[in-house]
């Protein structure tokens, strides 16, 4: 279906709204604070470059966390050796983790299916492995890399030392990127990110990408070089990971190898998946329900689900807490495995294709009305 | 034989065996400009096996492929389809999960950007020409009225006339067609003649497999029959019908169908 | 482009301003920096700690009995039950009615060993529900990547299980404190039981591929080689390998004459298992039994291994099998609350949460400078391990260290461990210089 | 030249064990094309039946340790040794081999189980989809184990008889250095069987041989009237049994916890591609060759000339050999390529 541009315009400003008041219409959630929206935005950002690349083209990566760790390393080095200003991190983490990615899909792409699954897996365990122990003196190994009051930081010490025995921190040319400003920071660039991901969706390259996924050997016999296209997109979900994996460090100076292990890379795939893949708006729901099974979920002890059920009589409170405790705090992982589940079983097209049926059933009473529920 | 300043498309001594099969042997084939070349022959004849030699599929063991002078040898698919060589499979090869517009603007933009084009920003809507050329081809083809609709969703007869557009949209300056008109109605295949014939009138070479002796007759130029991966006869369809060997080897195919 | 010069403050009232100025609602903006210090108690109305453990992942079970722990420690500081070791502590200025007047609430998390994970989970405590102070974890790669949080946010951090010298050295913090011995002070007190193996011992490490194990595997060389042993080969091991197989197989042609399995946890079980099933515990080598030491045991690693862990050295933090009168009480108010032991992990957790505490009660403010000068240098006993000190140049607690050995003869099935020797405090302190690193300002 | 010996024993025996993983998994994704990423889970699965039926040999009479008065802790003495004696204690020190006879019943009501509840309706899904719910329920699976038996490790001894060292080095006359574990070697020897059982099950039994023909041409033997998901469904069945008898059998070489499964998930996967997919020989194959390279590669000698290269060396191997040979060493054309 072609979009017409009004219509994507008027997707951008709902998706802009929605994301900017984040802090407000997340409150009953118990989820709008600093460090979970901003976590919100930046997997968001991940994601839509995954999907790009797996949702357009259906090659399952399954190394994509490589690039978001290199991003984060190569930021982390940039705040240590010559700005804490965000900015030129941020285009360093992309640069690196495009060359990376630059590399990995060179050699991966020659195969497909299974084949390049399994290429990027071993690639990207190779990169965690090494990055974990033999590369400590580059990425500071199990204790993760992070910025030292002696750091050279060449570019701030040239234009006005720092002062003070604490650590200098982040910013984006004076504004810290701790908090809510990082949050808005990491918004704005979601926003931003949605956008190229809107044109690319709409894009003669977007549907060539969907055309290999569709029938790739048609593709040839039409006169494309399919590997260039594959490439290309791998390239831009690559760098995409590196700008998420360096606004991660940008609001966190921190960058640790686990963020590069298997087990990293399987959740970006699990979130797409669950969300709905080759959706616009899908994986960003999926970032949103895993990050907060994790973040929220993983919080409620016995204590807390007793308070939060205090509105009602003490045996039903208690009775209740008792039902519902094995699946918060500790047991946050089965509630997930079981919802991953039922999603998948009910709704193969993932949590989009809930809200499409949703969507349709109103839509057959009234007026279609675009309703989209992002985080 | 005719000028060979106006071969646009020759086969010189292929051979190709698959583990110790003989699907080609030293076939030699010369198309001319513009001319509409049949290839006939019972099953397993090796007819397949010599399109997909054509379009750089299966590599042949000896022998070369040639289009305009150039060697097609080791060239990729993509690369043979940019020197103007379009294809229409046997089974439908169409991209199901698109819509039939999208399936023919596809085809419609490697013709005009080449191989490779980096184009993430620019809006496909906003590809006016592109667009109402597909749709011109959709509508030649008769299939414009589900022009919006999933390809997956068509029937065999209406995939092969999607891919024949996906085709010719390309301007193709040959154009392979692997049995166009199988599993379609008789009033289909009226149709693609109808459609073949027209587009033989703008000068476009056609190289065309087909079974359906109808088809042949009301298409073809000249015929070459293919029996166990060897050209045995060529020629005007009238010479091709009254040749003996022909007629030995189709009845002889035919029993051991 | 003077951005440097910001102080942490004042970017903080930056940030302020930046929010309000992108149309915040007030209420977001007044919890987080409107207060004189983040999460100050005294405006907000309540005290909130945060305990920060695994509760997925390999540590579940370590991560459950530290929350146990953290549970009863709150209790007791706020005066419900028997009071545990605030009845032995000494000096103590908790008054059992929770600390300076505000009685005690805690919120918990999942770490998931994990650093990011242990990072999001802090900081949704201290942003979303407001923890003065955090504790938890039970490895030093998450303590040091939550302990400079710590020091970013202004929020005190009370190390859990972490063993690495790093955590009071190179990666050492002010709003950082641990209670837990490390590789060091390990190495330092098994020397004696080392020497008693002989001075010609030939000695063949398996460490673990990062930076806890190469430390665990320097320290254990320092003294050895001290002793005149030789060091055949040290080979490093990836992390959760699970089979070692590999790594033990060239043991047995090394001529080595003792294993030191510098691992931890569940690499620790594996290693340890597959060591004695290769013989290497009953083996003979030049004349002498082949011994294997463990330099850091843990109930963990007790309870997994099984029976492979008798006769085994290692060293601990802590053992509930001790005498003394806090471990007496601190056994007794954890087993009649749970019905068994509590382990050193737990036990380490209990005393940081009741150390904080105290400490607060002892300033009368929750303002972390007074609390962190308070707590620095801090002289206590009664609370386990005899007269300890938090030393102010490292926030590195000084004890004595328990030299252990799983027991051949167990008395029930949480008889694990049998204390060979109680190595006084002198014999494992050492210079806060050798490990370099800056803890960093108080107010930030 | 004992250090040889012992890595290439030690490689066969981690060949072994790969091979054993990786068998089930290429029955249902090399062949089936399930993606299961619940493999794994029945692999910990088989090694809790281990774990069950030594807790309940050993559930013991309890004497209270009257020396500790805050708690109850005992001194525990299985019933069986207190009716059977010296039998019970037998019995007890067995538990691991007993528990296989368990763990085939077990193992394959769980399999069919699996098959006929979930898999069978994710046939003709995605990979994508595949993965998402046999992942869900992996995680299921493993916290529910974790409710039951905590996340620790839970130590599970080899029979005394076999849990010595087997003198290999003096059988062949070379000294005493060379010893190897006689339960490793039993597992070895245990690899071998199971891996030979399969094969020819599925190459001389009739019912194999429709199987193998189901897999590569599934319509066409429908059309003969056979049932071919019926047999699917038994393959399925067979690949959760050989998953579950390599899980026990591995408890006394690793002690189990719940989390066991997703330590081998990646391995066993990659033993399967690169082995190739639908191939049986290949899986073996590959899984005797990674455990040899990677037992080599952790050797002190080649570590000093690449350092970490045992740690990369199974995916670096799986990355040559998918860049030289596209299908693995011995795979099939057109498997799971698209």
């Amino acid at each position: 279906m072609l979009l017409s541009s009004r219509s994507e315009l008027r997707t951008l400003l709902i998706f802009a709204a929605v994301v900017l008041m984040m802090p407000i219409w997340l409150l009953p959630l118990g989820a709008a604070y600093p460090d979970l929206l901003q976590k919100f935005a930046i997997f968001g950002i991940f994601v839509i470059g995954y999907n790009l690349f797996f949702g357009l083209t259906g090659y399952l990566s399954f190394g994509h966390a490589t690039f978001l760790g290199v991003g984060s390393y190569a930021a982390v080095w940039c705040f240590k050796l010559l700005t804490v200003n965000v900015l030129p991190a941020i285009v360093f983490g992309i640069l690196v983790s495009g060359f990376f990615a630059a590399v990995i899909g060179f050699i991966c792409l020659r195969r497909s299916g299974i084949y390049f699954s399994i290429l990027t897996l071993a690639l990207a365990q190779m990169c965690y492995s090494l990055a974990y122990s033999v590369l400590t003196p580059i990425t500071n190994g199990e204790t993760s890399l992070q910025m030292e009051a002696h750091d050279a930081r060449l570019l701030d010490s040239w234009i006005a030392p720092h002062v003070g025995d604490g650590l200098p921190i982040t910013h984006l040319f004076g504004i810290p990127m701790s908090g809510y400003p990082g949050f808005y920071f990491c918004a704005v660039i979601l926003i931003i990110s949605f956008w190229f991901s809107i044109r690319i969706f709409n894009s003669p390259f977007g549907l060539q990408l969907r055309a290999i996924k569709s029938n790739q050997e048609r593709m040839q016999y039409s006169g494309y070089n399919t590997r260039i296209y594959l490439f290309s997109a791998f390239l831009i979900s690559g760098m995409y990971a590196g700008l998420a994996g360096s606004l991660m460090a940008a609001i966190d100076p921190l960058a640790g190898a686990e963020r590069m292990q298997w087990t990293a890379s399987g959740e970006v795939v699990l979130m797409t998946i669950l969300g709905g893949v080759g959706t616009l708006i899908g994986p960003m729901l999926g970032v949103g329900v895993i990050k907060y099974f994790e973040n929220i979920f993983s919080s409620y002890n016995h204590d807390a689900l007793l308070e939060s059920f205090s509105f009602l009589p003490q045996p039903l409170a208690e009775a209740l807490t008792f039902v519902v405790s094995p699946f918060v705090g500790e047991g946050w992982h089965l509630t997930l495995g079981i919802l991953f589940m039922l999603v998948v079983i009910f709704l193969p097209g993932g949590i989009m294709e809930g809200v499409d049926r949703i969507r349709a059933r109103f839509s057959r009473h009234k007026q279609p009305q675009q309703t989209e529920q992002t985080t | 034989m005719s000028d060979s300043a106006s071969i646009i498309f020759n086969i010189d001594n292929v051979n190709k065996t698959f583990g110790g099969l003989q699907a080609l042997s030293n076939v030699n084939l010369a198309v001319e400009e513009g001319q509409t070349r049949a290839i006939i022959g019972p099953n397993g004849a090796g007819k397949s096996t010599l399109l997909n030699v054509c379009v750089g599929r299966i590599a042949p063991d000896t022998g070369v492929v040639r289009f305009r002078g150039q060697s097609l040898t080791g060239r990729t698919p993509h690369d043979i389809n940019q020197l103007g060589v379009a294809r229409v499979f046997q089974t439908p090869e169409i991209f199901p999960d698109l819509s039939l517009l999208q399936n023919v603007m596809i085809s419609a933009f490697s013709k005009r950007d080449g191989a490779f084009r980096f184009s993430p920003l620019k809006a496909l809507k906003a590809e006016r020409q592109l667009y109402e050329e597909s749709m011109h081809y959709l509508e030649d083809l008769d299939i414009a009225e589900h022009a919006e609709q999933l390809a997956a969703n068509l029937s065999r007869g209406d995939k092969r006339r999607l891919e024949l557009a996906m085709c010719l949209v390309q301007h193709p300056r040959l154009l392979l067609l692997d049995e166009p008109t199988a599993g379609m109605s008789r009033h289909d295949t009226n149709r693609t003649i109808e459609i073949l014939k027209k587009i033989k009138e703008r000068g476009m070479t056609k190289i065309i497999i087909e079974h359906d002796m109808h088809v042949v007759f009301s298409l073809a130029d000249r015929i070459s029959v293919l029996a166990q991966g060897a050209i045995i006869a060529e020629g005007l369809p009238e010479e091709v019908r009254n040749n003996e060997k022909v007629q030995e080897a189709y009845l002889g195919g035919g029993q051991h169908d | 482009m003077k951005k440097q010069q910001y102080t942490r403050r004042e970017l903080l009232k930056g940030g302020g301003a930046m929010a309000g100025a992108l149309a915040m609602p007030s209420f977001f903006v007044r919890d987080a920096w409107a207060a004189e210090f983040r999460n100050n108690p005294t405006k907000s109305g309540k005290v909130v700690f945060g305990f920060n453990v695994p509760q997925t992942g390999a540590y579940a079970d370590e991560g459950a009995d530290e929350l146990r722990a953290y549970k009863l420690a709150i209790k007791h500081i706020n005066g419900e039950g028997d009071g545990g070791m605030i009845n032995t502590m000494k000096p103590l200025s908790l008054k059992g009615n929770g600390v300076n007047g505000q009685k005690v609430s805690f919120v918990t998390g999942d770490t998931q060993t994990k650093a990011d994970a242990a990072r999001a989970s802090a900081k949704r405590m201290i942003e979303k529900d407001g923890v003065i102070m955090f504790s938890g974890g039970s490895s030093s790669g998450v303590a040091i990547a939550v302990q400079s949080l710590a020091q970013e946010m202004g929020v005190v951090f009370m190390c859990g299980l972490t063993h690495s010298n790093d955590t009071t050295g190179k990666d050492k913090r002010r709003y950082g404190f641990r209670h837990f011995f490390n590789t060091h002070m390990s190495g330092a007190a098994l020397g004696p039981v080392l020497e008693q193996m002989g001075n010609d011992r030939r000695a063949y490490h398996l460490t673990a591929d990062y930076t806890w194990g190469w430390s665990q595997e320097g320290s254990i060389k320092d003294v050895s080689e001290g002793l005149g042993w030789d060091t055949v080969s040290a080979v490093r091991t990836p992390l959760g390998a699970g089979d070692f197989s590999q790594y033990i197989t060239p043991v047995l042609d090394s001529g080595a004459d003792v294993l030191i399995l510098n691992h931890y946890g569940k690499d620790m079980v594996n290693s340890l298992t597959q060591a004695v099933q290769f013989g290497l515990r009953d083996k003979q080598v030049n004349g002498r039994p082949f011994e294997i030491v463990v330099p850091l045991y843990s109930r963990l690693m007790a309870q997994g291994a099984g029976k492979n862990i008798k006769g085994i050295y290692g060293t601990t933090n802590w053992n509930w099998s001790l005498k003394d009168e806090g471990s007496q009480a601190f056994v007794k108010s954890f087993g009649q609350e749970y019905g068994f032991p509590p382990s050193q992990a737990a036990h380490t957790c209990y005393v940081q949460a009741v150390l904080y505490a105290n400490a607060c009660q002892e300033v009368g403010t929750f303002y972390p400078p007074e609390v962190i000068k308070q707590l620095e240098g801090f002289k206590f006993d009664g609370m386990g391990n005899g007269p300890t000190e938090y030393r102010a140049d490292d926030h590195q607690c000084f004890k004595d260290v328990l030299v252990v050995r799983g027991n051949e003869n167990p008395t029930s099935q949480f008889d694990l461990l049998e204390v060979v020797e109680v190595v006084p405090r002198k014999q494992v302190e050492y210079k806060a210089s050798i490990f370099g690193g800056e803890l960093g300002p108080y107010e930030v | 030249m004992d250090a040889f010996i012992l890595q290439l024993l030690n490689g066969l025996d981690k060949g072994g064990a790969y091979a054993l993983i990786a068998l089930g998994l290429t029955l249902v994704f090399g062949t089936l094309g399930v993606v299961n990423f619940a493999h794994g889970a029945l692999f910990m699965l088989g090694a809790f039946c281990a774990v069950t039926l030594q807790k309940i040999l050993t559930l013991s009479q309890k004497v209270k340790d009257e020396s500790i008065t805050f708690f109850d802790a005992y001194k525990e003495q299985p019933y069986l040794e207190i009716w059977f004696g010296e039998t019970g204690t037998t019995i007890i020190e067995w538990s691991v081999p007993l528990s296989l006879l368990l763990a085939v019943p077990v193992m394959l009501t769980i399999g069919l189980a699996m098959e006929r509840g979930l898999i069978q309706f994710f046939y003709k899904r995605t990979h994508a989809q595949q993965i998402l719910v046999t992942f869900g329920l992996a995680i299921v699976v493993q916290e529910i184990i974790k409710s039951f038996y905590g996340a620790n490790p839970i130590p599970m001894p080899a029979p005394p008889l076999l849990s010595g060292t087997a003198p290999i080095g003096e059988f062949l006359g070379i000294g005493d250095v060379v010893a190897y574990p006689w339960w490793r070697l039993i597992y070895l020897l245990f690899s071998f069987l199971i891996i030979g059982a399969v094969f020819l099950f599925l190459k001389y039994t009739t019912y194999g041989m429709v199987v193998r023909a189901g897999m590569q041409d599934r319509a066409t033997v429908e059309l003969l009237g056979i049932n071919v998901e019926r047999r699917f469904t038994i393959v399925f069945g067979i690949a959760a049994v050989v998953a579950g008898l390599a899980g026990v059998m591995y408890t006394p070489i690793v002690p189990p916890d719940y989390h066991m499964g997703m330590d081998f998930l990646v391995l066993s996967f990659v033993v399967v591609v690169v082995g190739g997919m639908g191939s049986l020989p290949g899986a073996v194959l590959a899984g005797f060759m990674l455990g040899i390279l990677q037992s080599f590669a952790s050797t002190n000698e080649v570590k000093n000339i690449f350092p970490g290269i045992d740690q990369i060396i199974i995916y670096l191997v799986a990355m040559i050999v998918l860049l030289t040979r596209p299908r693995g060493l011995l795979g099939k054309k057109g498997m799971m390529e698209s």
